[in-house]
């Protein structure tokens, strides 16, 4: 079988065959490996790898398989899938491109008005999650169109908090 | 001894105190919300009573519905845990005139000590040194700005009435005072239902330090040696171990007394813990008084041998300590890590969700105080901690050694943790010479990303469980699961 | 220090031995037999080698195969464990020959202390008292009964290579010496390769109390305190405890002092443990001495605060003790009981099968040393010891009630356990006040039936389970799980 | 629904249903229960029957469900489908009939050769489990017809190692 499968941002093509009962060839990004493997659970498999014992969790994410090695968890995507579903959605790392909560949170305070005018990375919208507070930026210069929320408000990651129309910049911005 | 207690708490320090009841023979008491239903607290106890919808306000914040599922169950007394009602002076009080035993100090030594300014007047007529700030709360712009000039930039904005770190803030220029002052007084009155703020200096590169006290009813009071929480993010606690490696046993007996006094000082009885700031010179500053169990009580448990719920309750009932000072040698060396459910690489964001999987670390001198399991929710309205791992071992080196064979070794899948972080930290060199500062994240790990081994074998353990047509029953998603996984960011990470 | 470590073992001693070597940065290779393939033993170490089949003198007893592994590994020291090769000393001898560090005592020790009769002889040398007995092993019908006469019944056979209760029986009147003789001596040769036999007088109502010992290679010699080990049942312990509820501060330094005198005189080197019967005068007479690491190690970790195992690899790596008898002050009360796959209500037989489920308890002071895991089968071939549970509290009194609270929370579904015989014995007023002879079973608990109070609580679940349609992964029965169940027992048993 | 079901030895007729989603009504030999419940986990089911908390741990089994409370393992039985799938089977504590080892074993000695007599409660076979050795004694008086097993023989529960002739004693056992 051929994967194309996507961990921690990058895309790694997998050739993988179960060559007999309990041993894998695989080519992981050209880097061939041979291993032998059985369940140990259905959270776990026991993996040999060049004579060394590895442990594997694994669970089922609505994003994709997360397996978890040596201490560290990693969210393994289908990258075909990927492309069938649709643009891939944003991480929390980058830029944010609309004014709208990175978590499930409530509303503490709203700081901007319809018709205000805004500045990039201005803070406009106040949520609390987890009983942490964060501050929801503008993510570009530009003019308050509509407030869709109130204090109080229990939002919801991708809802539009503040809808802002753009304000030509000087520059890269106007293309 | 009482026959029943009601705990009212959630989470892991509940699932704890329940242990502790159980092994006295005390019925036990969980009290829950709605988002909570499910919450490991609820089905270690003996009994449960839903106190209502998920907010704080209505559930474990809400004095009304806690003393009625007092009353209801037939328990004489509560024990507050740490958070919530545990150093809200309202609620000691109420529990007095109710009749009902609050685990936990007089109202009126938490609220002189919860009020920081009284706290500072009390540990400076009492000769014990205090860090220069404001003796009052205050809330206009103009006065804090003029203290602040007064004081000198760096400040740090407290809550009055909090810890933790929430309400908390650091302003290095006036320019932004004004706005995290706002921001810091909402946060506490969201936490604490008290917005008062109040300025002090901020010290740069010192340690924290804090000391274990008991005090019973009957004026004995006794330390129970130190923890050293100097690595913290956002101003939360995240690795605390015993002994501090900046402590020499003069000092630490210096200290000691100094903790001692200030519970004296206080009138405090029950379990508290008296914070101070170390700088580089052996000079230490009374910071505050925690007038309730802290989260990172188990690391003193370890190197003592002394069960604290367990005096907590035993004081509580009015009984004298059966420990004295002589009676308290540290044993070894402890490390506490937080493990919160919040993804490192963004600015540690809380990470809610379904815990699909969990594993936890076994082996001698491993401990893990925990309040989730696997096909757990962790709802979004609470504090996000999820357990917390406790190594012991002979010395400081192994101790280190245990805790990240114990950090590799505890496998959550479903919210995003920060082991990969605590285990560099633990592997630094600046935390393996005990060069702990508060400033210790934003100094070596501010730009920390994981290192990201395990990829070849993370894809290979994926392909061998889709080849091999493994199924799990298939956990059941929710829709707010589905809208905030985190492991976006993990996901989107680029080396 | 070494980089790569085989354990010459299986189960939970095993795991246990793996966790302190990853703690070190030390690579471990696990040896496992065709039987223990999927054994966690070998899920949890670095590297596994296949020894041969399930019968121990094709695997774990076959010392070609194990020096085998290690040359083929790379291993530059052996860890023997508990049992099969541990108390070998041509094992050790062999490693000597051929280049391997033999984590353990010099063969020469192993042999002489091995060699019951030796051992007492050495003791009787040195001073230290022993019980009266044969000096030498016989196989010879007539004179084993000749020597019962000298002696006077009841004597004790005992076998003069073995531990741990193989190949001892009681012999109350002569008609019984011959076949117990026999059988004794069968088991004997079975265990340890070796059907050597001897008698001794066999006290009534002694006490089983040991002295952890610590010897290095540069003549440095101390002791951990003691372990008393007096709940037996078919002459193997279940429970141990320290410190003992019989010794005074005097005797204890009296009987450490022995202890340590008895390991020079057999110039021993790395742990070991001096056994001895204490009786109701404070008179304690030498049993033997146990040439490896002992199953309930982890009662003297707890109150000491020190790593065996560690200490064992720090000893055989050369490294003089950094630790002296002044540092030992034990720490509060532990207790360990061994959870076997054994049927409480069959004369503990052994109980073999799937394991469906398994779930530990946790909390603070609680330890699970385990070797087995949901899912697991565990086969027959060897000792049935699952896991052991180990708790450790301020006092003796609140040790058990945490003990109790933790059998309570511990569920293995699949094959029986002693665990309800356990929490039973535990809440005992003959165990609460320390009256814990060796007899203590037999005395006490010779007709032991369960309350069975939960079966109408069972009942309710099984149709709540069965009503809600709940489905499980279905376990793969094996044939032989059906065949064996020792289910059978506790279903038919009649109150 | 009604159940007959077997624990510890017991005969308990049941009859439970679900009044309500999370509730259960039973009568549990004549005592009624009226209880709460949720699936906590494939294996674990919390009650609350009147008004205190309680888990159990459940696992399928060959033989019926496992169910452990309060610190005891059960196992329960549907006696209906005992009585359906043939005569009850033999428990170790009951007398047994029949040379045959309780678990699997390894035989380590016959004490008995074809031909001879032996008396009730004699022991004939040693066998071996797990490192222990177990005596099979001969369930009554008797001549050995055969001996079906040598020493080292791997051996299973219900496998007879000897057959014995039953001689006629004096009294109920000629009946």
């Amino acid at each position: 079988m051929n994967y194309s499968l996507r961990i921690a941002g990058q895309d790694m093509p997998v050739e993988a065959e179960l060559s007999e009962q309990g041993s894998v060839n695989a080519t992981i990004a050209g880097r061939e490996v041979v291993a032998r493997f059985r369940g140990i659970s259905p959270n776990q498999i026991h993996l040999e790898v060049d004579g060394v014992g590895v442990n594997a969790f694994l669970a089922d994410d609505p994003l994709g398989k997360l397996v978890n090695v040596g201490g560290t968890t990693y969210l393994v995507q289908d990258a075909d899938d990927l492309a069938r579903s649709g643009p891939r959605r944003r991480g929390l790392k980058e830029l944010p491109q609309e004014v709208t909560p990175p978590m499930p949170s409530v509303v503490v305070r709203i700081m901007v008005g319809q018709g205000d005018p805004v500045e990039k990375g201005q803070g406009v919208v106040v949520v609390s999650a987890m009983k942490m507070e964060t501050t929801l930026q503008a993510p570009f210069k530009g003019k308050v169109l509509k407030v869709n929320a109130a204090e109080g408000d229990k939002v919801m990651p991708g809802q539009i908090l503040v809808d802002i129309e753009r304000e030509a910049e000087e520059g890269k911005d106007t293309q | 001894m009482f026959e029943k207690i009601l705990i009212a708490n959630r989470g892991e320090i509940a699932v704890r105190i329940i242990a502790t009841c159980r092994e006295m023979g005390i019925r036990t008491v969980a009290v829950y919300s709605e988002a909570d239903r499910d919450a490991l607290h609820v089905l270690e106890a003996d009994q449960a009573v839903c106190l209502g919808p998920a907010e704080p306000m209505e559930s474990y914040l809400n004095m009304d519905r806690i003393m009625a599922a007092a009353r209801a169950s037939g328990a004489r007394a509560i024990h507050p845990g740490y958070g919530f009602l545990a150093e809200n002076p309202a609620f000691a009080m109420r529990c007095e005139q109710e009749g009902v035993v609050f685990i936990g100090p007089p109202a009126r030594a938490i609220r002189d000590l919860g009020d920081k300014t009284v706290a500072r007047r009390t540990m400076i007529e009492s000769g014990v040194p205090v860090i220069p700030g404001m003796m009052q709360p205050e809330a206009d712009p103009d006065t804090l700005a003029r203290e602040a000039d007064r004081i000198g930039y760096p400040v740090l904005i407290k809550a009055a009435a909090g810890g933790g770190g929430k309400g908390m803030r650091v302003v290095h220029s006036p320019g932004d005072l004004a706005e995290a002052a706002v921001s810091a007084s909402s946060e506490a009155r969201s936490a604490f239902g008290n917005g008062a703020i109040y300025l002090e200096k901020y010290l740069e590169k010192p340690r924290h330090v804090e000391f274990q006290v008991l005090a019973d009813a009957h004026g004995n009071v006794i330390h129970l040696l130190e923890r050293e929480c100097s690595i913290q993010r956002r101003h939360q606690k995240i690795i605390e171990e015993t002994p501090s490696p900046a402590l020499t046993p003069g000092l630490r007996e210096e200290m000691g007394k100094a903790a001692t006094a200030a519970a004296k000082a206080a009138g405090y009885v029950n379990a508290g813990t008296v914070e101070f700031l170390l700088d580089g010179q052996g000079k230490f500053y009374f910071l505050e008084v925690n007038t309730r169990l802290q989260v990172e009580h188990p690391v003193t448990e370890m190197i003592t041998g002394i069960d604290l719920v367990r005096q907590q309750i035993e004081i509580a009932a009015g009984s004298p300590l059966r420990i004295s000072q002589e009676d308290i040698v540290g044993r070894g060396h402890a490390i506490e890590c937080r493990i919160y459910a919040e993804d490192p690489l963004s600015a540690f964001l809380p990470s809610s969700g379904k815990i699909h999987f969990v594993k936890e670390p076994k082996g001698p001198g491993i401990r893990t105080d925990s309040g989730v399991y696997s096909g757990y929710t962790v709802p979004m309205e609470y504090d996000p901690i999820l357990s917390k791992l406790i190594t012991h071992a002979q010395n400081r080196s192994e101790c280190i050694q245990r805790m990240k064979r114990a950090l590799k070794d505890y496998v959550i899948l479903g919210v995003l943790t920060p082991i990969p972080f605590l285990v560099d930290i633990l592997s630094s060199e600046a935390f393996e010479k005990g060069e702990t500062y508060t400033d210790f994240i934003d100094t070596h790990f501010a730009d920390w990303r994981p290192t990201l081994e395990g990829t070849d074998l993370a894809v290979l353990a994926y392909v061998v469980d889709t080849l091999a047509n493994r199924t799990r029953r298939p956990s059941a998603f929710t829709a707010e699961t589905q809208a905030c996984s985190p492991w976006l960011t993990l996901g989107n990470f680029r080396p």
